[in-house]
């Protein structure tokens, strides 16, 4: 049997052949690599009858980073800081997802301490890349005020971030073995500042996007994502879940000290870009309440359990980790074959696979609606990229 | 269903497959080639197993071996239960039917592995270059990739 | 590539044969860029959090320097900040992006991946090494991402540069690019030799040391 | 038969046309050319002159200092400062951007339409110009006074539309293309829903005449004498304004976050700069209109005949008087426009063509009908005061 191998060329002149009725004319766009709604360089070559996309095919690379042939020639601690530069917006989940893979393969049992300050700031971190895409999906569908709100929210988390971890975004904070710093004393009292802050910012949110109309006729029935779809397309996190698949690693595979806090996890019902926007708005408020039930009970402790030692080798053997990033689930595949780098190390990223649900849920509707939909996906270019 | 109950269970679905001889850190089985896409569909559709989704789908380069493994990461909704499914094809001639008849997101997953590996995927609907633009020359991935862009890092 | 601390390599060169007119008009035309930098919105990855959305943030506000107006389209953008880095893919995109901006045109490199390649030198097979490879650049500022104020001093640099470089008559003639944001008294050699010092350094930590020394010095670190 | 005391048919009489105004008539700026061509013809230039001049004046002024007021309104909406380092509080800021804008490279696409390229900003001012030349500002401040000032002001605001067809068919870009014939679709559909509006108020003054128009309103404006039926027509008129000034809700077709920059992606430097003035100065425009019609021009808050109460509010100098009622209700509407702009998100072109030929333009209708039964009834407050 042979295989034949095309290229984009080919294909968008194959799909060009064939026009519709003979008084249209359909045509391809580009969208990107350099476009303001694409959220990086994500390049969508577009086949357009007036205004409806008749195909979306998604063009990668223009970030393509060579992180995974960069890992292989790194040690497991250095390899930590590359998953920073990949979904920049979940970075202390990306250097969680490494850390585990490597306690969970080096047989490192983390104390309690450890565990709690990780979950506390996974939550807020999902808080944060929520605050920005609420923004972001505001900036997209035309409202620029919701952005700058959002910016503004994620500032005053940034802050309080800031003053134990030292960095604005690519915080690689998590290490095999614990954390790079402990705590600030000031940490504590200065999260639940910040709780007491958001609470009503999130009302606010409501009131300027949640409950306007343009933004609901924007979402609602635009971009319907069926379970069996987002299933069979690999989606997951608040995609999926918006779609009314109640999975979440959180619950269902409890890793941290997810299985010693009470939350919700909100599942959407039609699958439409407003069940995703909901989902999210949503997890703020869980998230909230996730880091308030962890916050008093923080244990003594030390901060790091094992030697930091940069020679560190692991086992022979496949390993796989996986934990629950803002966009879904973030794997992390390493092979070993006793050195001190991987062999192999592999990241299942999320928004890889959430990308390819785009085109089933916008075909034959407006460009305008596509950008709404995408935005509901909230993308991270350089994660799918990697 | 634990990590070795299913990991038998599943060796007992068919002659062909057996369990992983490395370590894994879950069940593990290996199958051949041409039966990758029946088994798969039967892992499926059998309500015993039911993997929903296929989370991940990773090529490694086992140089030494001459072997490319490929490895399928399956994951059921339904039980809560995980699976690596391996294939394992020789470097020379790396063909393996496609699966994304079964799991659509397979087509891009597949896509990626051709890209960086050159893994031809039998039958598939869009072979194309993923990241790198359609006139790269190699398979970067690879252990033996050389290229005169590449640095080393001074040691 | 030299060193700017807080003044400029040299002073403002008189273009000889310009009268006091001309050269006041230059002035003028020359503050008005200085002061009107709209950007491209044009981020590649983790640097456009920073650069662009954090910074025309309520907290740093770009709009101060009349630098908010970005510009989805090259044709009325005038400043490029470069956030993220760029692989070979997007560098001849990058390229059009640049050639398709009308004169006059700067750039700022923000971050190490725009400046040298950052973390992502070596065993890469797509990153490249530095966009002034591709495109001229005015200004690098450096870090990984940059904050917001580091960017700022970019911006003010650029300012400067503009303010006191290229004028009407003399398209094109510009200062050597600058590395923005390195404190008075610092040079690039310092930096390097410090550098140095810490790769000979073993790479093995004490778990004890270390946590002893990253302990705050006050509180009780129990986190109650 | 009481129809003859309707201002309406007042009208048809030459006579009580001319008496009507409480004060005399100031003549305009092309009257006094009028006048003084039948002495020689360089008086009559001198006065052109002046009008042009004035109008250019007004026009780059105008596009300063609203782009100023709208950067230092959306900064305050976003919690932030805006422009504050060019000048003191950054008031210098637009002069900045406009000196430069104007030093700029301007680029000619290589493959488009360079005649039409180049006349199509030419043609977007020049419908701003025509528009500017019928704003009374002031009794005497005003270009042309024509007599059938409505329909003129039907006519030309047509011609923009024109001028942004023209930018993005000549681009060669299809993003502008797509921004191009969304601007027509929209601009022209909500035209109809403009003049539908801008006809109660006809009726209700019985001329065509803008300077008539607000000399009919020395009893009260019109918004609040019209009882709900102005009222209506009001937001009609807003609505369907903030369409033809293609701003937020309405910014389809620049559409930053779809089509980059919609019709204007193409354009640099000074070119640009002309859609830029147009905008802006059709917002000074669109507002100055309504508060001719809607809400007495130049005239100051009265009540009938409360003398009291009419007398207080005459209390400012006639030759202040007009300028300071005029700027504070036409500062008024322009604040609300970018209220609009920078609150609420954007409509998708087809939620927007439903909007208008569903439910604008019905409501027009029906509103119209409504205002004819109100003026042959003399419903209306104070209908005889005059």
């Amino acid at each position: 049997m042979t295989v034949e191998v095309s290229s984009l060329k080919e294909l968008v002149e194959q799909a060009s052949g064939t026009s519709g009725s003979p008084d249209t004319q359909e045509y391809f766009v580009n969208m990107g690599p350099q476009h303001p709604s694409t959220h990086g360089v994500l390049r969508l070559v577009l086949k357009l009858d007036g205004e409806r996309v008749l195909r979306c095919i998604p063009v990668l690379g223009y970030i393509h980073r060579s992180i995974e042939k960069i890992s292989e020639h790194m040690n497991y601690m250095n390899c930590v800081h590359l998953t920073d530069r990949m979904d920049y917006l979940s970075s202390i989940m990306n250097n969680w997802a490494v850390a585990k893979a490597v306690e969970e393969a080096a047989g490192i049992e983390v104390n309690d301490r450890i565990r709690y300050i990780r979950t506390i700031f996974a939550e807020l971190e999902r808080i944060q890349s929520h605050q920005l895409w609420w923004g972001v999906l505001g900036m997209d569908l035309g409202a620029f005020t919701p952005f700058l709100y959002g910016i503004r929210d994620r500032e005053v988390l940034n802050d309080v971030m800031e003053e134990t971890i030292g960095a604005r975004l690519t915080m690689n904070y998590v290490l095999p073995g614990g954390l790079m710093a402990d705590i600030h004393p000031n940490f504590v009292n200065r999260v639940k500042e910040f709780i007491k802050y958001f609470r009503p910012k999130l009302d606010e949110y409501d009131d300027l996007l949640t409950n306007n109309v343009i933004i609901q006729e924007r979402l609602r029935n635009v971009g319907v994502l069926s379970a069996q779809t987002a299933v069979q397309y690999g989606a997951t996190g608040p995609v999926l879940r918006g779609s009314g698949v109640a999975f979440d690693l959180r619950k269902d595979h409890p890793y941290g000290v997810y299985d010693q806090v009470d939350f919700e996890v909100p599942v959407g019902t039609v699958g439409d870009s407003w069940d995703r926007y909901w989902v999210r708005v949503e997890e703020m408020r869980q998230s909230l309440r996730i880091v308030e039930q962890l916050l008093d009970n923080i244990p003594p402790g030390d901060f790091l359990v094992k030697k930091l030692n940069s020679k560190i080798k692991l086992p022979e053997g496949r390993y796989y980790s996986q934990l629950e990033t803002a966009r879904g689930i973030l794997g992390v595949f390493i092979t070993s074959d006793k050195k001190d780098e991987p062999y192999r190390l592999h990241y299942r990223s999320p928004n890889f696979n959430n990308l390819w649900c785009l085109e089933p849920m916008i075909k034959g509707d407006y460009i305008a609606s596509l950008i709404g939909a995408m935005s509901s996906l909230d993308l991270v270019i350089p994660d799918i990229d990697r | 269903m634990d990590r070795e109950t299913l990991q038998a269970a599943v060796c007992q679905l068919d002659s062909s497959i057996r369990p992983l001889e490395e370590n894994a850190d879950r069940a593990a089985v290996v199958v051949e080639a041409a039966a990758l896409p029946a088994i798969l569909r039967r892992l499926r559709d059998e309500p015993e197993f039911s993997f929903a989704q296929l989370l991940d789908h990773v090529a490694v380069d086992w140089i030494d071996r001459g072997q490319f493994e490929l490895v399928y990461h399956l994951y059921s909704f339904k039980h809560k239960h995980f699976l690596f499914v391996s294939v394992f094809v020789p470097r020379e001639d790396p063909r393996v039917p496609t699966v994304c008849r079964l799991y659509p997101v397979a087509e891009w997953q597949e896509r990626e592995v051709y890209d960086l590996f050159g893994v031809l995927y039998e039958d598939h609907p869009d072979l194309r270059r993923l990241f790198l633009e359609d006139d790269w020359i190699g398979f970067p991935l690879r252990k033996d990739y050389q290229d005169d862009f590449m640095l080393d890092r001074p040691r | 590539m030299g060193i700017v601390t807080d003044k400029l390599p040299g002073a403002l060169e008189k273009v000889p044969g310009g009268n006091v007119l001309v050269t006041r008009f230059d002035e003028i035309i020359n503050w008005a860029r200085a002061n009107s930098l709209w950007p491209l919105t044009f981020g590649t990855s983790c640097c456009a959090i920073e650069m662009l959305m954090a910074t025309g943030g309520p907290r740093h506000d770009m709009a101060r320097f009349g630098a908010e107006v970005a510009r989805p389209s090259p044709r009325q953008a005038d400043l490029l900040i470069l956030a993220g880095t760029i692989v070979k893919r997007m560098a001849p995109r990058l390229r059009t992006l640049y050639e398709q901006m009308a004169e006059p045109r700067y750039v700022i490199a923000t971050g190490a991946c725009t400046i040298s390649g950052g973390p992502f030198i070596y065993h890469s097979y797509t990153t490249v090494r530095g966009a002034d490879e591709i495109i001229p650049v005015d200004v690098y500022v450096p870090g990984c991402p940059p904050r917001p104020e580091q960017l700022f001093h970019g911006l003010l640099t650029l300012q400067k540069m503009i303010k006191e470089g290229e004028t009407i008559r003399e398209p094109g003639v510009r200062r050597k690019p600058v590395i923005s944001a390195l404190p008075e008294g610092v040079t690039m050699e310092d930096i390097q030799g410090e550098m140095k010092e810490l790769l000979v350094k073993e790479n093995v930590v004490d778990v004890h040391q270390a946590v002893d020394k990253l302990k705050w010095p006050s509180g009780t670190n129990d986190g109650s | 038969m009481n129809l003859i005391s309707t201002p309406l048919l007042a009208q048809a009489d030459p006579a009580s046309a001319g008496a009507a105004p409480s004060m005399e008539r100031v003549p305009t700026v092309s009257e006094r050319a009028a006048e003084a061509l039948q002495h020689g013809i360089w008086g009559a230039a001198f006065y052109i002159v002046i009008g042009l001049v004035a109008v250019l004046i007004v026009v780059s002024v105008l596009g300063l200092v609203m782009s100023y007021i709208e950067r230092k309104v959306a900064g305050h909406f976003q919690c932030r400062l805006g422009p504050m380092r060019v000048g003191p509080h950054g008031i210098l800021q637009s002069l900045a951007d406009g000196i430069k804008l104007l030093f700029k490279e301007g680029i000619e696409p290589g493959h488009g339409d360079k005649v039409i390229f180049i006349g199509a900003p030419i043609f977007s001012i020049t419908a701003t110009i025509l528009l500017l030349a019928i704003v009374p500002v002031a009794p005497g401040i005003q270009v042309v006074d024509m007599n059938v000032g409505v329909v003129y002001i039907a006519a030309v605001s047509g011609i923009g539309v024109m001028g942004i067809l023209m930018g993005g068919w000549s681009s060669d870009n299809k993003w502008s293309l797509l921004g191009a014939m969304r601007a027509g679709a929209q601009m022209i559909s909500y035209e109809i829903s403009l003049t539908i509006a801008i006809l109660v108020v006809v009726m209700f003054s019985g001329t065509l005449r803008v300077s008539e128009i607000i000399e009919s309103q020395q009893q009260g404006w019109w918004i609040w004498r019209g009882h709900g039926v102005a009222i209506v027509a009001f937001c009609l008129y807003l609505i369907a304004s903030t369409a033809e000034l293609n701003r937020t809700p309405f910014d389809l077709p620049e559409g930053e976050s779809e089509l980059t920059g919609g019709y204007h992606t193409e354009y640099s430097g000074l070119r640009f700069s002309f859609f830029f003035l147009a905008e802006f100065a059709n917002l000074f425009v669109f507002s100055a209109l309504a508060t001719t019609f809607f809400l007495g021009g130049w005239l100051p808050f009265h009540i009938g005949d409360y003398e009291g109460f009419n007398r207080v509010m005459d209390i400012l100098p006639p030759v202040i008087s007009p300028l300071f009622w005029f700027g504070i209700k036409c500062t008024a509407l322009i604040f609300l426009l970018m209220w609009f702009r920078w609150t609420f998100p954007r409509l998708r072109m087809d939620q927007l063509m439903r909007l208008e030929w569903k439910v604008l333009l019905p409501f027009g209708f029906a509103n119209l009908i409504l205002a004819a039964t109100v003026v042959l009834t003399g419903l209306y407050f104070f209908p005889t005061a005059t």
